[in-house]
């Protein structure tokens, strides 16, 4: 074995890291971030040995991504998200040319090219109304986890209007409209209707090329995935674990440099 | 009602609902339907030339994005919500598109707008911003160019005729406009603002003869209205630019005031200055457009360096206004990076307040979901009328 | 402006002439106000409205307030006077130089003098105000209009520059005539105006020879600027954000043009020398749109620390040499500016309708980009002006379209690689030219990393 | 957060029941609750206004009136000098400029919860510290932190992150406050403040707060005793004028169908 590479993806929310051996994903873990992200880093990086059966001799590269990096003292070498999104993206689906990310404060949306490189790219402002950080605030009202959310708005029949203005605020609306009659999964389809809107809308200033993959904690919701493809008319691309993406691009790139 | 009254009255409502359908009609006829959006653009040339002109509205019911592409968030929400539906296709029955030199928003974006929309026929009708003869001379060549330009896209030399005859036709309009009008002036008004706000933006979709018919249809329908249907409460003037949804004046009225006059741009702003008629038919489509329409985008110099006379002399017809309909207090309604009225909310409210009228300021933007919002600070308003 | 970095970090300057400037602008806001005290006119004044030379040549002194909106911002002092104008009653989403202007003239006025701790000695009550109506910008047209509801005394000029937008149909030659005309009326009544007000006879000799000199500085400034074009560049936008004040604010006066000798003559050493603004230049740059953020100039130091240097800026640029902008025969320096104004806004017209989907403002970053070999575009969204940055995605979407420089290799259908080519890559960065409030540096240094690791990736896909 | 103010001559019993999104399911039992401590019953009561950001979904009411108004007026009865109320709830924060008891301008915000008491909320819940004690720990500040995000959530963020980096509790408190404050400040210094300033809604009985605008401003500002009751005052002080007007006419008021009864959520 030529030697295996670490992507790690340390993000506000959670944290991925990604073992790759030869182009291929040998494990895979993911944590909270909690408060600590240096210990988080180290414990990431223990899980996965443990979980291949590698040790750290066999980890050639490491290269360390997302919100707090900079805490992986033990990289190699640091990326965005946005590159190490799009080379994640671009692994999976070779043809994906636009990318969404819904992460938990922001989301962003890439244009890659042919070679999984990015040309342009935007991100969400400096209010987290567009993010998927809605989704949470959202499952806690309902008292449900957001694991759930997808399959519940699947459900509905009647998809209400929202308008998720401001991702705090989205509570009381919520509450609000329950209290109105509403049903959950219709106020649910509403939000990740509204949701998808903001993220059609992001995607269209950098203009949208097929074929268009969603990656991200929030792609793993079904009900946002669902949304896209009726606001967009376009099919989705969702990798199998969309929140492995920068993890797993970020791995992709440790091996480029290591073969380099 | 009887049966004729429902049937004007569901024919307005399908035409407002369903904007554009006629167009969509003229169009499979043969006609060349030509959008704008602003009221710097000389319809009087447009039905001259045989072209249909086509008032473009927005929706603030569709979020804006396709419209996105390539129209930056920093242009004004109206504008945009414009745009985004015309990329979305619900404008798909346009042969051109003609924008004037109004406001940042409109004239910075021309490109955009006419490489993005790729219609058969665009133009730019460049206004001066000053009223100097030079000006004048100047917007009268301008105008001259778009005819001859306009001419060549429609395959017919625009005549003297041909406008005088136009500009008949829309003096005409401007008549019936301002005979609704005179129905908002007792109290309670026989007219609600809501009405009105959907004849005034049917009327802007049709050919100008049509909107003639409709209008006078309308108006001995209303004639028939022996009592008002509404209840004697505040009456409200909404200053600004352009509202062609109802959702604003609908809300006023739902909190109990009656809308009963505007300085709008698809209300008096642009439906009632009339175009002289009698001398040579461009110059005296320049001084309508550029003199009667009183417009921010226009300099209005204050000649004698005095506070109240310059007040006087650029808002003086809010002022006319809102004595011969009576207001009892009024809203500034300025979007959000309008640059144009943005500027001159100050001297506004100072104007407001040297006729002694109650102002009530709101910024908005261009959509739907920020009715809630408008809904507390109206109330407020009308509480603060009494 | 930018000279304020001192009081924050210092930015680094490549060339010693930008280090000059601090000094400079500090020199003319107190000269306006020396000058207002020894009963000289000053007035109001916007850049690119014309009037430079006319000014200049009638010995009244223009007061920038555009640069002291900028400087309040480097200084990171212009909250006050924007909250000052909100409370007025304008909009936060307007131009934010208004703003803080509009606000700093309201709070003088209401005091009777200056606001407190008013940067470098604060911005003088004018004579009289010359706003323009054009094409270009509304708030140039509306902004003295509004503060002249705090100093009605006041006189404004509103002068009407128009020019003709790139049309299908109609071709800048057809409209010249009536536009050129309009323009010297409008130039004629400004000087009329202007006669009233300080009482004296415009000498049309000396107008004419600040007009000559003007051209003469324009034709040095373009010169001294495509020095650039070396490799390694020897001076960035960066630094063109701070030579931009002579240009900008003194034309038409000699000392603009001994600046531009100087200049000319550093960047002529170090190109001799090879000296350029990064020691590894990387990648090669065109600030391809936007105002800078001014409290955020050291943005550029940072993307020279990663090798990112900018050779070219289409943001106060003399698009070409004067020689190559169409002037009639005529020795009436009212008409040369004339001609001049509209030569400048149509120069790229004739360009534009040789290349298919083109236009006049996208052949301008066409040429840029060949001429200054340029790797990647850069634009600024200033949210709250409108004039310089609505189009600017759309710029990019259509240069993307029409304009595919860089050869790559793709694997074809039958597996085959086969050579094409790739647009170049762009960044948009958001924030605003003063309002601090809009800007992170977090965000802003994080995209510029991103954009550095396109670039990256970029120049290993390309084939030589 | 809810509450009922019940008045005869003077304030005969008043409740503050307690916070969250469930507010409205609440209001029907702090009336009751009200009603117990006065010990009327509920038909006893000749008026009922509603005010406030969820005055409509009070099905007992018999007429709803902005919170602008009722404040103006509430404030008024405590402080006849006011001039300027700052009203800061959990819902959005406002500038009301008065006269005679009655609004004569005002601004309000109520887009962002970042302008709201609600960034209080959320911030202690997230420091794991109460609301009530996030006043005393600011005023310990020497050395407010400075929170360079504005939302809310990127501001949460930003104190966790902090706290990790070890910065002491009480400074990021007081830059919580001081960032609450600019926004607040900003947002009223819209209107021509005059003085007396009156700091009304949940987030007045903040003293860190409090502090926050008043260095905010460059003066005092006045709390009244309830600060969470003005607007519920002001009601109530309103609803009596009604119920007097109609008795001169010698008519009883316009009332609306009443029901106590919860509204169902979830
Ligand atoms: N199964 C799921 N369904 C819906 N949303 C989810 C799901 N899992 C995670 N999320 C959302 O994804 C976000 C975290 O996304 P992630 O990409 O891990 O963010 P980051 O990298 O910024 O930490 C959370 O805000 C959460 O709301
Ligand atoms: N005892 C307290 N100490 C400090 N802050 C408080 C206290 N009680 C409430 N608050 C603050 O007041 C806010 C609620 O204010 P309130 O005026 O009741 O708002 P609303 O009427 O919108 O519900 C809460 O968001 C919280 O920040
Ligand atoms: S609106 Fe809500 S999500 Fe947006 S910035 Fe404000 S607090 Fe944050
Ligand atoms: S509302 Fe203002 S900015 Fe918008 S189109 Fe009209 S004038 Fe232009
Ligand atoms: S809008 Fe732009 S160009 Fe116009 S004055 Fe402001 S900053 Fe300058």
């Amino acid at each position: 074995m030529a030697g295996c590479v670490i992507g790690i993806d340390i993000g506000s929310a959670s944290s991925k890291g990604v073992v790759f051996c030869d182009q291929k994903i040998l494990g895979s873990y993911v944590i909270p971030s909690g408060g600590n992200y240096k210990l988080t880093a180290d414990k990431v990086r223990e899980e996965l040995l443990s979980r291949t059966g590698l040790s750290l001799r066999d980890i050639v590269y490491t290269v360390a991504t997302g919100y707090s990096a900079k805490a992986v003292t033990f990289a190699d070498d640091l990326r965005t998200d946005i590159s190490c999104h799009s080379k994640g993206a671009f692994y999976c689906f070779p043809s994906a040319r636009t990318v969404v990310d819904v992460g938990d404060l922001h989301s962003k949306v890439f244009r890659i090219d042919d070679k999984g490189g990015q040309l342009k790219f935007l991100l969400s402002g400096k209010c987290a109304g567009g993010s998927a950080r809605v989704l949470k605030v959202i499952a806690r009202v309902l008292q449900l986890k957001v694991e759930e959310l997808g399959a519940l708005s699947l459900k509905s029949r009647k998809r209400v209007d929202f308008n998720t203005g401001c991702a705090v605020f989205a509570e009381s609306e919520a509450v609000g409209r329950i209290a109105e009659g509403v049903a959950k999964e219709d106020l649910l389809a509403g939000i990740h209707r509204a949701l998808a809107a903001q993220l059609y809308s992001l995607a269209e200033r950098v203009g949208i090329k097929e074929d268009f993959a969603l990656v991200g904690g929030g792609a793993r919701d079904a009900g946002l995935i669902k949304a896209m493809e009726e606001i967009t008319n376009l099919d989705i691309f969702v990798p199998a674990e969309p929140h492995l993406t920068a993890a797993l691009g970020a791995a992709i790139i440790a091996e480029e440099i290591s073969n380099a | 009602m009887n049966e004729k009254n429902s049937d004007i009255f569901s024919r307005i409502e399908s035409y407002y609902s369903d904007y554009g359908q006629r167009a969509k009609e003229l169009k499979n006829e043969g006609k060349k339907i030509i959008g704008y959006v602003c009221s710097f653009i000389p319809l009087e040339i447009i039905t001259a030339a045989g072209c249909v002109p086509f008032r473009m509205r927005g929706d603030i019911h569709e979020p804006i994005t396709k419209g996105n592409i390539n129209l930056e968030t920093i242009a004004c929400p109206f504008y945009r919500s414009c745009f985004d539906l015309s990329v979305k296709g619900r404008y798909d029955f346009l042969d051109g598109s003609i924008v004037a030199h109004a406001c940042d928003s409109m004239a910075r974006t021309y490109a955009v707008w006419k490489y993005t929309l790729d219609l058969p026929y665009s133009h730019f009708v460049n206004l001066p911003h000053t009223l100097s003869k030079s000006s004048m001379e100047f917007f009268n060549e301008e105008l001259n160019t778009f005819r001859k330009s306009l001419g060549g896209f429609a395959g017919k030399e625009i005549s003297d005729d041909d406008l005088a005859e136009a500009i008949g036709l829309y003096n005409e309009n401007r008549d019936k406009v301002k005979a609704l009008y005179e129905l908002r002036k007792p109290d309670p008004p026989i007219i609600s603002g809501t009405e009105l706000t959907k004849i005034l933006t049917v009327g802007a979709s049709l050919p100008v003869a049509e909107a003639n018919q409709l209008f006078d249809e309308v108006l001995e329908e209303l004639g028939k209205r022996k009592e008002s249907p509404l209840k004697k409460v505040r009456r409200i003037m909404i200053d600004g630019a352009c509202v062609d949804n109802i959702e604003l004046v609908k809300l006023i009225e739902d909190l109990g005031g009656n809308v009963v006059i505007d300085t709008l741009c698809n209300g008096t702003r642009d439906n009632l200055p009339h175009t002289d008629i009698g001398g040579d038919p461009v110059s005296a489509l320049a001084d309508r457009y550029l003199n009667k329409i009183n417009c921010p985008r226009t300099y209005r110099e204050n000649k004698e360096q005095d506070l109240h006379k310059d007040l006087e002399s650029r808002f003086g017809d809010i002022g006319f206004y809102a004595r011969e309909f009576k207001a009892d207090g009024a809203i500034l309604y300025v979007y959000k990076y309008c640059d144009p009225f943005g500027f001159e909310v100050p001297a506004r409210k100072a104007y407001f307040d040297s006729i002694k009228l109650p102002l009530l300021y709101l910024e908005d933007e261009y959509s739907a979901g920020t009715i809630g919002q408008l809904k507390t600070r109206i109330q407020a308003f009308l509480e603060m009328l009494g | 402006m930018a000279e304020e970095k001192k009081k924050h970090k210092k930015r680094r300057t490549a060339t010693e002439a930008a280090a000059s400037i601090g000094p400079m602008v500090k020199e003319f806001i107190s000269g306006t106000l020396r000058a207002k005290e020894e009963g000289r006119k000053v007035a109001f004044t916007f850049i690119v409205c014309l009037y430079d030379e006319i000014l200049r040549a009638m010995d009244i002194l223009p007061v920038w307030t555009e640069n002291f909106a900028g400087i309040c911002g480097a200084k990171r002092d212009a909250e006050r006077f924007l909250e000052r104008s909100e409370s007025l009653g304008l909009s936060r989403s307007l131009c934010t130089y208004a703003l803080c202007g509009i606000g700093f003239d309201q709070w003088r006025e209401e005091l009777g003098e200056m606001p407190p701790d008013a940067p470098w000695g604060g911005q003088v009550r004018p004579d009289m105000m010359l706003s323009s109506g054009q094409i270009l910008c509304d708030p140039r047209n509306k902004w003295y209009q509004a503060s002249q509801l705090y100093m009605p005394d006041v006189p404004v000029y509103n002068i009407d520059l128009p020019y003709p937008l790139y049309e299908d149909d109609v071709e800048f030659t057809d409209v010249r005539d009536y536009y050129v005309k309009h323009i010297i009326e409008e130039l004629r009544g400004l000087v009329a105006f202007l006669e009233k007000q300080t009482g004296t006879k415009m000498d049309y000799d000396r107008l004419s020879e600040t007009v000559d000199l003007g051209e003469r500085t324009w034709n040095l400034i373009w010169e001294t600027y495509d020095l650039r074009r070396a490799v390694p560049t020897p001076m960035g936008t960066g630094d063109a954000m701070n030579t931009m004040v002579p240009m900008c604010f003194m034309m038409g006066t000699q000392e603009a043009y001994d600046f531009f000798l100087g200049l000319n003559k550093e960047l002529k050493e170090k190109v001799a020398r090879k000296e350029g603004v990064v020691e590894d230049e990387k990648y090669r740059l065109l600030w391809g749109g936007g105002l800078p953020s001014w409290f955020a100039l050291s943005d550029f130091n940072y993307f020279n620390s990663k090798g990112a240097v900018f050779p070219a800026e289409t943001t106060y640029r003399m698009i070409e040499s004067m020689y190559q902008i169409y002037m009639p025969d005529t020795n009436d320096p009212i008409e040369r500016l004339a001609w001049r104004w509209f030569g400048y806004w149509v120069f790229w017209h004739n360009k534009a309708r040789k290349r298919p989907g083109s236009h006049p403002d996208v052949e301008w970053l066409i040429q840029y980009i060949e001429d200054y070999k340029i790797d990647g575009i850069v634009m600024h969204e200033a949210f709250s002006c409108r004039t310089w940055h609505l189009g600017l995605i759309w710029q990019l979407n259509q240069l993307a379209k029409i304009y595919k420089p860089i050869p790559v290799l793709v694997l074809g259908k039958d597996g085959k690689k086969e050579k094409t080519n790739r647009e170049l890559p762009s960044l948009v960065l958001e924030s605003d030219i003063i309002d601090i409030t809009t800007y992170s540096e977090v965000d802003t240094r994080n995209r510029i990393d991103a954009f550095i690791e396109t670039l990256e990736s970029v120049a290993k896909s390309k084939v030589h | 957060m809810t509450k009922v103010v019940i008045m005869g001559e003077e304030i005969m019993s008043s409740v503050i029941g307690p916070t969250g999104p469930e507010q409205r399911r609440l209001a029907n039992n702090v009336m009751k609750e009200a009603l117990n401590r006065a010990g009327l019953p509920f038909k006893s009561i000749s008026y009922v206004v509603a005010t406030g950001y969820g005055r409509i979904n009070v099905p007992f009411a018999d007429k709803q009136i902005t919170e602008i108004t009722c404040h103006a007026r509430g404030v008024a009865s405590f402080f006849p000098d006011a001039r300027t109320i700052i009203d800061i709830g959990g819902q959005d924060s406002k500038g009301i400029k008065i006269n005679n008891g009655r609004p004569i301008d005002f601004v309000m915000n109520d887009k962002c919860a970042a302008g709201s008491g609600r960034f209080l909320e959320i911030i202690a819940d997230t420091l794991g510290i109460k609301i009530e004690e996030m006043g005393e720990l600011a005023l310990q500040s020497k050395n407010p932190a400075v929170i360079s995000n504005i939302c809310t959530i990127f501001a949460e963020q930003e104190v966790v992150d902090k706290l990790a980096e070890g910065i002491p509790l009480k400074n990021l408190v007081a830059g919580i406050l001081e960032s609450l404050a600019n926004r607040v400040s900003r947002m009223v210094k819209r209107l021509k403040i005059e003085r007396e300033v009156i700091l009304t809604g949940g987030v007045a009985k903040n003293a860190g707060m409090v502090q926050a605008l008043s260095d905010k401003l460059g003066y005092p500002v006045s709390v009244p005793p309830e600060p969470l009751l003005t607007g519920a005052v002001g009601a109530t002080l309103l609803g009596k004028e009604i119920a007097q007007k109609a008795k001169e006419r010698d008519e009883s008021p316009e009332r609306k169908e009443r029901s106590l009864k919860e509204i169902e959520i979830l």
